[in-house]
């Protein structure tokens, strides 16, 4: 047995948190994070030529064929630096749709060439699921996908659909009949005729999302992922591990808030001590290493969950997702009020942090949500 | 125990309906209306009417308060003058001060800012590095100052600044009145996570002060400025425990205050009813987890509504407030939290982005963003409870190593 | 406006401070608790002499015609000293029943003369609700009143009957119908035959409980309170005010394992210091002044709200059952960890209170349950 | 990472595995058993060989744990002996007490007790008063230990002492091994909140121990009860970190062990499926409310064993535990606060008074009585977090006027 991470996983470890330091200084991750695109396409093209677009997209579909525990790695380092990049949501999301996709069935001619091009670092894809004022619930998908010819037309909205502005491809959950279950997954080209995409606010400065309008959107069959009307488990799967990935990325950002603050009060006197010396504040770290480290456990083990033992996911993803979450929440809180006024100010790099705990947790459904997901994924059916 | 009026109470808020009526009207300026509340006294009822103010009891103080709330009558200058400066002019201020500076106070025409807080003097306040060196009959002051609100607009500040580093940290402290006007005052607004600039900082760069605007003897700053956070605590305190006017239409108008902290002052002093509308339209009414949250956030506003007549009562009878006023910060953050907690739950994916249209989301967004500061400013939930513990239940103090020695000897860290 | 005792309630709470002093010291608490009725007859003649026992019942049923709010004061300091008495089952539970169902329908003869009799003193009462591995929900009432000829026929069981061993009378929940709100109550003399009672093991040492078994239990239509089949409105308002009562009763509690608390970590030197010099000790304390003030501001309004402002009791008499509990809890809690070892003996008060709270705590339905009344006191209908 | 065995892992399970259930037989006397373990060294597989211990590497013995639990064999003898007096005296014992003591110990035949705590010495166990007094080889020991588990079954104790009252408190310390058997040691049952007499308080008049029972040196009592804290903390924290049998039948049995605090392990180590087989039971798995908490208690359990994996693997690399094990106690009370909480949810009004024939309420009164143990014993939850924050976090002590002067002029107050 070893919950450890092996020479490779190290070394991958050592590789990322090395890139981080180079590429991704918080002052450079601001400055990419305002542009338009908000990511470096330079930046994108390294991360494809470490083959980390690949890590774990097997390797007859063009990927690396590493596995989940690797792509945990990576993005913890991420979230430490809150990286601007299409990374999750093309690697986390898209990709593993796909791959979620072809175990129920073989992948179209077209899928397979997005999933390599994707593995590849070629292209950027995103899933978008969530609808305006809507939970990550089935009868909240209301865009819907009328059959006709052979073809599929789509219609409805989707908010916040990550880097969605810029993805050359969209993985969209759309509904082809009245039934909660009756759902379909379709890669969907960022240049289709019908679909106008913008910017959308964001309260997290350094992770774009989009509205996407599907105006009679058409696609052919071969764009279905899964079997059209059948995808929910498909679907499910996919939001499991990208709530994965998600715990992973944060994770990262709630250690990073943790040792800012502790090196902090190290350092800040009042009362003629370092504020490390009072009980109130130590006690608040004791509490917090205690939060971050139990997400750390959580997080590793719905990697090798992801990876290896798959009948396990279904419990211990949503349950990272909501424990991660919760902790990297009180971690970035408590990083501010263990700041003082020096950490309510906009220079200070807190609130990017605390902007990010905020949309993390709202992201890919609430501690709420994903504890219920978790019970049914113990096979405890909700009234 | 009875809520309703006395029969004396009664006939007294017919009378002040019965002015306030005839003296307020809506359209009238802000500065008419100041003059009208100025000339009354009623601008500060509790203080004497030789500065002013009217005398009055404080139950009579309330019965005005809460009949002006009750006209939607604007209320009198707000900012640190009246509740804050006023006061600690008064009790510790010459004649002198008190002729110049209360009327233009009391008229709104003359704002005022506290400078007190600097980068290495937070919940350390008596930690304040600026100087004062005497030079005849002025002062020079140097330093900086940070989270000053309105400095812009202020004519006056009050100051706390070291004119003997030598001393121990508490016993070389002045407290003066600085002209926001004079050379050397730098004003730079301060951008807060919110990505507004509500606070300001202050450079103060050979700043000269004429002696007689310091406010107490040489060496009392501290305990001078004991007058003015006592007051500043009561204010906050006293923010959160506003009638709650249940059954008000919830229009969300506060979604476009100019500031984050208005708009939470202002959602907050819906009340409850409020929240009980939104989780309707947000369609989580039947959400038996919604229900229990909701249900929590209720109760908090309820026991800080109830817990404030119990502060009225006091107050009204002219005693001081009891123990249950001290908790009131806390109390008031603890509400703050959860209710921007609860905005962002009915928020769903919303959370992550609240679109321009949609009020609820982003009064949801604009109170997150601006409560993190509600547990650090006027002084921190740890230092909150610190004073609660040593004052009001009367623990000991920690032993520490700073009080009794020469400032300049003390260990300092990062600002 | 004056939402503080008057100079009438003040006197009240001096001499009910006076009596649980001469009467209610601990060890004595311990004795009378250990006892097969559990209560001191004479000290309950002394609670009649005083007035007390029919306090907030009217003039015309032969009680002082006072309000709930001397009732609150009263409680408050019974509760501070876990007085074990059943004043609580008789007085807050029984007679409210009784006044309250008098509003709905006029109380029968014998009715009127068992409420005189409370008011006097001279009989004990409770009421008879919750069943075995029940909840306070009306589906839960499963004991039934057939009607059979002029009389109604009782079978079923009731559970945690709050003093119900040595009670004169039971006021009884039972199900006339099958609809949830079919529900009557019924007073029953404590010797009706086929009711069997027997005292019922209680965490809390110092009140009893019975379990009391209705085996064709024959009462004439006059024991009936209120409507029969239309009585659930009269349970409720009896509830709401039984709620404020063991609120008041608890307030009184918590107050007294804080003050307990607080005095011992001024005593308590480790590290050559009182421990009440510590920040984790002080911030505990700090925060438990809060919520016990909270409380006692919740507690005192719907004091007020049973007596004067009845529209706002579906509302705030809840809040006060949940909040107070709340409180109390911690406060138990917290009493017993500043305490460190010597709380944990059996010897110190401590447990005491922390199995008052427990049993307090669960008794009319816990915080959860009193929760989502107060919401349909708002007018929020549940799903 | 992969939590599957590598091949020589899975090489020695088998052999282990074999020698167990070649060596193990249902139904032997515990006598039996143990004898076979210590014989063979699996009685304290870590022990060098010299010492009745097989020098085995922390994997092997990790395995043999594994396996042993495996096939339902008792454990080696519990109590303190194995897991604190032993390593104690292997660091820092004589040849002749390693001689002497350890073997009777691994055997079970000679049960051990811990004398450390005292009524004014809890939280602050430097501060202990039981006095020792040189008399030529012997030391004469007076005073009293409380929280003291098995004194009546023990043979031995492990004794903090003061030689000397002059010096600081610290200092003055010196370690023993006590005869329990000796005249003078007086044990008396303390009956806890449960109503049970788990602990006992120890009452020393004139015992006489020879010189040659000391640990360590004069003065090194302090140095040499860190070895012994250290392995208890460890011993607690890895205490809820016991794999979760998924799927063991919940027959509840343990509501009628002994006392609570059996009750309490037992239950835990059931792990989180019980509790899901307990809300079916009391028709409550589809409540939202109650799913929420079942949730919240099972993601504790879940990132407890997720830990314990991470433990595991460190110890099984022979590397020492890192700061994911410092919080292990923390977490552990944290879990069976909420285990007891939720137990009591399910209860209902059951909570008043569990029947005797319900043994989910009887456990769940059980553990809601013994709970506010947990966070006391073994070093109160704030004395865990000062721990964490000093010695993991590398934050710095309070200030203390206590270490530096004599122990005799240290205030004290209430016992």
């Amino acid at each position: 047995m070893n919950f450890a991470f092996n020479d490779e996983q190290r070394e991958i470890q050592a590789g990322a948190k090395r890139l981080m330091e180079e590429t991704a200084q918080l002052d450079r991750v601001l400055e990419i994070a305002a542009t338009p695109e908000g990511f470096d396409r330079d930046d994108y093209a390294q991360l494809a030529e470490l083959g980390w677009t690949g890590l774990h997209i097997p390797e007859q579909h063009g990927g690396v064929g590493l596995t989940y525990v690797e792509l945990v790695v990576v993005l913890e380092q991420m979230g430490m630096a809150l990286y601007p990049s299409p990374f999750f949501a093309s690697i986390c999301m898209a990709a593993s749709a796909l791959i979620e996709g072809a175990a129920a069935a073989p992948l179209s001619d077209d899928n397979a060439a997005l999933l390599a091009a994707i593995a590849a670092g070629e292209k950027t894809a995103t899933l978008a699921y969530v609808e305006p004022g809507g939970r990550y619930r089935p009868p909240d998908v209301k865009l819907t996908a009328r059959a006709d010819g052979g073809d599929f037309v789509l219609d409805g909205t989707k908010s916040y659909v990550v880097d969605g502005h810029t993805a050359d491809a969209i993985v969209v959950v759309a509904r082809t009949g009245e039934a909660d279950g009756e759902i379909a997954l379709f890669a969907v080209p960022g240049d289709a005729p019908g679909l106008t995409r913008s910017e959308a606010h964001s309260v997290d400065q350094t992770r774009k999302v989009a509205t996407l309008e599907f105006n009679g959107v058409r696609v052919p069959a071969a764009a279905a992922i899964g079997e059209p009307g059948n995808a929910w488990p498909t679907l499910n799967s996919t939001m499991q591990l990208a709530g994965v990935a998600l715990a992973a990325e944060s994770l990262g950002a709630a250690q990073h808030c943790f040792d800012t603050a502790l090196a902090y009060t190290k350092d800040r006197f009042q009362f003629g001590r370092p504020i490390s010396s009072f009980q109130a504040v130590k006690h608040i770290c004791a509490d917090l290493l205690m939060a971050v480290e139990q997400s750390r456990s959580a997080t590793y083990y719905a990697g090798w969950a992801a990876a290896q033992q798959r009948d396990e996911l279904p419990v211990v993803g949503p349950l990272a997702k909501a424990q991660v979450h919760d902790a990297f929440w009180d971690a970035a809180r408590a990083n501010i009020q263990l700041h003082g006024g020096i950490g309510f100010t906009y220079e200070h790099e807190a609130h990017y942090y605390y902007r990010r705990a905020t949309a993390a947790r709202a992201m890919l459904g609430d501690g709420d949500f994903n504890r219920e997901m978790m019970l049914q994924g113990l096979g405890l059916a909700p009234a | 125990m009875d809520l309703r009026d006395t029969p004396a109470e009664a006939e007294l808020r017919k009378e002040l309906r019965g002015w306030l009526e005839a003296n307020w009207r809506e359209g009238m300026s802000q500065q008419e209306w100041f003059a009208v509340l100025a000339d009354s006294g009623w601008a500060a009822p509790l203080w004497p009417q030789e500065y002013g103010g009217r005398g009055a009891s404080a139950s009579e103080a309330i019965i005005f308060n809460q009949e002006r709330q009750a006209i939607g009558a604007e209320p009198p200058p707000r900012g640190i003058g009246v509740p804050m400066a006023g006061p600690t002019i008064i009790q510790h201020g010459t004649e002198q001060q008190k002729q110049r500076f209360l009327a233009p106070m009391l008229r709104g025409e003359e704002v005022w800012c506290q400078l007190f807080s600097e980068p290495g003097a937070g919940s350390d306040l008596a930690a304040i590095a600026t100087k004062a060196e005497r030079d005849g009959d002025e002062w020079v002051i140097n330093g900086q100052k940070v989270w000053t609100t309105h400095a812009q607009l202020a004519r006056w500040g009050i100051l706390m600044a070291r004119h003997d580093p030598s001393l121990p940290k508490h016993q070389g402290i002045t407290y003066f009145i600085c002209d926001m006007h004079a050379e050397g005052v730098e004003i730079v607004p301060l951008k807060e996570m919110t990505g507004e600039a509500i606070f300001n900082e202050v450079f103060l760069s050979d700043v000269r002060i004429s002696d007689d605007l310091r406010v107490g003897q040489l060496g009392e700053g501290w305990k001078v400025s004991m007058t003015t956070l006592a007051n500043e605590r009561m204010a906050l305190g006293l923010g959160g425990l506003g009638g709650t006017a249940a059954g008000a239409p919830v229009d969300l108008a506060e979604a476009d205050a100019e500031s984050s902290l208005e708009t939470m002052g202002k959602f907050i002093a819906r009340g409850p009813h409020a929240l009980v509308e939104l989780t309707k339209r947000a369609g989580l009414a039947e959400d038996p987890l919604t229900r229990q949250r909701l249900a929590k956030v209720y109760t908090m506003y309820e026991v800080n509504r109830f817990t404030g007549y119990r502060i009225t009562t006091a107050l009204m009878k002219g005693q001081g407030p009891g123990v249950e006023a001290s908790t009131g910060k806390l109390a008031y953050n603890q509400l703050v939290r959860a209710v921007a907690d609860y905005l962002i739950h009915l928020s769903g994916a919303g959370a992550i982005g609240a679109p321009d249209d949609d009020k609820l989301m982003k009064t949801a967004e604009r109170l997150n963003l601006v409560v993190p500061a509600t547990s650090i400013y006027g002084g921190t939930d740890q230092i909150q409870r610190n004073i609660i513990s040593e004052r009001v239940l009367g623990m000991p103090k920690e032993p520490r190593g700073d009080a009794e020695i020469p400032f300049s000897e003390i260990r300092k860290g990062a600002a």
